[in-house]
């Protein structure tokens, strides 16, 4: 089966404020306001640059950071069905 | 993520020198939290309510069963529906500290509380119910 | 509606109407000096028999009006003035969309305002009266209304609802202030209290807020200050405003400013002139 | 002038606000009939005293609010859905808002309401269940109720965002009289750009008037009629064709009694501009002046309309309901409407022997 393709809405319909080392997020196509830990921003910035799979995610991460986890795919993949769930990001 | 900055050093071959590490945490952990309309709570808290149990639409002639689903009256070990509906200081004395309302044994309170707690947006008694819910 | 009474308080007017004489004329005692709205008032609350027979049977006060609560369970005709206060909260809760709405109490001195926000039980109440008896000016006791453009606060100094034990504190009090001791309510034994004269003739004269407490009453309790961060401050207070998700980007910008401007702390106490130590502390900071 | 009818005069004629003279009761009447958001947008721009703009104001912007909730809430459902390749469209004030039509302006939007075919129904159930909906009621005869005779699943909510769905296969109960063609309805939806649809122009109509008269008691009617104006005027004047349309799609759904009356009542209370008979290409003044003037006897009310005025109408200064013997009639209408008789007495003793 092929990996599924993520996709998130461009930056400009997001609004964000950092607090203390949280991001509160205000979506605008929902009206909803989430509260995101990292490494949750990280990946809505990696999918500004487009629509991605989990391992292409992992991989413009990485261009940014030094990624530190014991199961990177594992840790992206819990990631990315809770952003689906808040309906962040949607499989295209 | 210990600390990310907007402008990342230039080591001239467009790659940051300083790399800003950024843990993935478990898979099992939280990291999205979305606000809630808290309507209910201050709502609830400036009104006196009341639940019905069961909720009328659910079928007002049901038992209650221990784990507080609904089953068809008579359902041996469930519970009659309550004559009348719970008042909302009953209903927090009950969840908080198990406390049985006047007329009504800790056994058939524990499914009442169960019935509650299952409580969904829409039914008879949820507003009233997510005004007890106190978050802090 | 047989008796009507209109009434201003802040920047909100209430038109309220009853099938029974008994609730507006209370009403009517306990706002005494209130100004009456001019032209539109913002919110209609009914009170009404559940049933047309309970008018006069048993009679009991279905609250009703613009916005209206499902579960909302009516109150007997001796707890009327009871159901008028509740239909007016129900309003606000549900239908004001003008501020960003925060359960909460607040107090101005010198231009500057403090609010207070926690539980039913926390003390916000009491301690909002109290202090609007000590040299502050009373804004409000259950509802601060944040204006979503400049970031100021509206005080919306309606009567204080005393219950219980905290009755007891306010027993010097002028008795033509207080209303009727409704006992037996779903909250206990309850008195209101009008603010004082300076707080009503100040109702329409917004404040600028500099700090933000979240008390917690219990006598168990050692007096304690704590910090409150802002994400913690901001998440506290969505929970404590009842249409902060209604009214979307602008609530979102309006709080978020307000959590970051201002600092916010925790304070534990175990009776009042310890709340009033750990009070005037954090004020004289701010 | 009564407290209900001075608010239709106004939404059809929003110059008249300067003879309000008790706004109160006027806004207690649109909160209590779901128009305050409405009535809102139509006065947008008027000179109006500083208090009552001031709140028309802020209900212009809850209903913006609201339109972002529902259009929201369509997402998640096609995000949802979208697994199954099964043509998903949106109806009442969803569609209204998705479609960007006028009716949507300030417009209260509660339920999400879409249509599938019924034969997608147990894929639909099975991908909302498994994306975080679920079962409001528990009760079986109601679900069995639900199942067999209804033209919807039995409700669902969002566990995580709170929002009922109705899911649709018809526009009426299976029980109901009319019985209109779905397979054509269905068959022929206007696709918007994201992968959702709905209703032809026509269709839509034919669904307003047959959710007003033909299937609920007519409560929150006076909002359901402005819908119907509000579409009528816009689809009239974008597309000549629309009348004859509209006309023929009624008459296949055996339901043009119901908008012939949703036309007329529209027309009476919101001056709505009827062109049954127009013609569709040529239009010389004055044969038109003659037809309007023969046509405008048809459009007087029935004796039977006035009845149905009298419970659009059946609201005080108040906001409250009116004319409770107008209002118990309804009720039972509609579910008369709804199931052949002996069915509907054993329905009434079901309901019955539970309270």
């Amino acid at each position: 089966m092929a990996a599924s393709l993520y996709a998130a809405d461009p930056p400009e319909t997001l609004r964000t404020v950092e607090l203390e080392g949280l991001t509160l997020l205000y979506h605008r196509p929902s009206g909803l306001t989430h509260f995101l830990a990292p490494p949750a921003p990280q990946i809505l910035e990696a999918l500004a640059a487009g629509p991605a799979t989990a391992a292409e995610i992992a991989a413009r991460m990485g261009e940014a950071f030094e990624i530190e986890s014991e199961d990177p795919a594992a840790a992206i993949a819990a990631r990315l069905s809770e952003l689906e769930a808040a309906g962040l990001v949607w499989r295209t | 993520m210990s600390e990310r900055s907007n402008i990342p050093d230039d080591d001239g071959i467009g790659r940051p020198s300083r790399r800003v590490v950024l843990a993935l945490g478990a898979a099992a952990a939280s990291t999205v939290v979305t606000i809630r309309p808290a309507l209910a709570q201050t709502a609830g808290s400036v009104l006196n309510c009341e639940i019905p149990v069961p909720a009328p639409q659910a079928g007002s002639g049901n038992f209650i069963a221990a784990d507080g689903k609904l089953v068809p009256a008579g359902t041996p070990g469930a519970y009659p529906p309550l004559a009348r509906p719970l008042k909302g200081e009953e209903v927090k004395a009950m969840l908080n500290s198990g406390r049985a309302p006047a007329g009504v044994n800790s056994e058939a309170a524990q499914a009442y509380a169960n019935y509650i707690r299952r409580l969904q947006a829409g039914m008879s008694g949820f507003t009233c119910y997510a005004s007890l819910q106190m978050p802090r | 509606m047989r008796h009507i009474l209109r009434l201003q308080v802040g920047p909100v007017s209430f038109r309220i109407g009853s099938q029974w004489r008994g609730p507006v004329e209370q009403l009517r005692r306990l706002y005494a000096g209130y100004p009456e709205p001019e032209g539109l008032c913002d919110f209609t609350v009914r009170l009404e028999a559940e049933r047309f027979w309970r008018r006069w049977l048993r009679p009991s006060v279905a609250i009703r009006g613009d916005y209206v609560l499902p579960d909302a369970a009516p109150l007997p005709l001796a707890q009327g003035l009871l159901a008028a206060e509740m239909g007016m909260n129900l309003q606000m809760a549900l239908g004001q969309k003008r501020f960003l709405l925060l359960h909460a109490a607040s107090v101005e001195k010198g231009g500057r305002a403090l609010l207070m926000t926690g539980h039913s039980g926390a003390g916000k109440s009491t301690l909002g009266a109290l202090l609007g008896e000590r040299g502050w000016r009373f804004m409000g006791d259950e509802f601060a209304l944040l204006d979503l453009d400049d970031g100021r606060l509206h005080p919306f100094p309606r009567a204080v609802s005393l219950k219980n034990e905290s009755l007891g504190l306010f027993d010097g009090m002028d008795p033509a202030r207080l209303g009727p001791v409704l006992t037996g309510t779903p909250k206990g034994t309850i008195r209101h209290l009008r603010p004082n004269p300076e707080a009503v003739a100040r109702m329409t004269e917004p404040a600028r807020p500099v700090l933000i407490l979240f008390p917690r009453f219990g006598r168990d309790l050692e007096p304690a200050i704590r910090e409150v961060g802002a994400a913690e401050a901001f998440m506290r207070l969505t929970q404590a405003s009842t249409n902060y998700v209604a009214l979307g980007e602008r609530g979102f910008d309006a709080l978020t400013r307000f959590v970051g401007a201002l600092p916010s702390r925790a304070i534990d106490y175990a009776d009042t002139g310890q709340a009033e130590a750990l009070v005037d502390e954090l004020w004289r900071a701010a | 002038m009564r407290d209900s009818r001075l608010l239709a005069r106004l939404l059809a004629d929003p110059a008249a606000a300067r003879e309000v003279q008790d706004w109160t009761s006027l806004i207690a009447v649109a909160r209590a009939e779901s128009l305050a958001g409405s009535l809102a947008w139509r006065l947008e721009g008027r000179e109006l005293p500083p208090r009552v703009e001031a709140l028309l104001e802020a209900a212009r912007r809850d209903g913006e609010s609201a339109r972002v909730q529902a259009l929201w809430e369509a997402e998640m459902a096609r995000r949802a859905l979208a697994p199954l390749g099964v043509p998903v469209i949106l109806l009442k004030g969803t569609a209204y808002a998705a479609a960007g039509l006028e009716a949507a302006r300030g417009r209260s939007i509660g339920d999400l309401d879409i249509l599938v075919p019924r034969a997608a129904l147990p894929d639909v159930e099975r991908a909302l269940l498994a994306a975080g909906w679920e079962w409001v009621k528990e009760d079986p005869y109601d679900d069995q109720y639900y199942r067999r005779w209804m033209h919807e699943l039995p409700p669902l909510i969002h566990r995580e965002r709170d929002r009922m769905i109705d899911v649709h296969h018809a526009i009426l109960p299976l029980t109901a009289r009319p019985k209109p063609d779905m397979e054509r309805m269905i068959g022929d939806p206007v696709p918007l750009a994201d992968g959702l649809f709905v209703l032809s122009p026509a269709d839509m109509i034919v669904h307003a008037a047959a959710h007003l008269f033909a299937d609920g008691d007519l409560a929150g009617g006076l909002r359901n009629l402005w819908d119907i104006d509000r579409l009528l005027r816009q689809f009239g004047e974008r597309d000549s064709g629309f009348w004859p349309a509209l006309r023929e799609r009624s008459q296949r759904h055996g339901l043009l009694p119901a908008v012939r009356r949703a036309v007329r009542l529209a027309r009476h209370l919101y001056a709505t501009p009827i062109n049954w008979c127009q013609a569709p290409i040529s239009k010389s003044l004055d044969s038109q002046g003659t037809a309007s003037e023969k046509i405008g006897a048809r459009h007087q009310l029935t004796a039977t309309d006035a009845l149905y005025r009298r419970r659009l109408l059946a609201r005080d200064g108040w906001g409250r309901a009116r004319r409770p013997l107008t209002r118990l009639a309804f009720y039972v209408r509609s579910h008369w409407l709804r199931m052949p008789p002996l069915m509907l007495a054993r329905h009434l003793w079901v309901k019955a022997r539970r309270r």
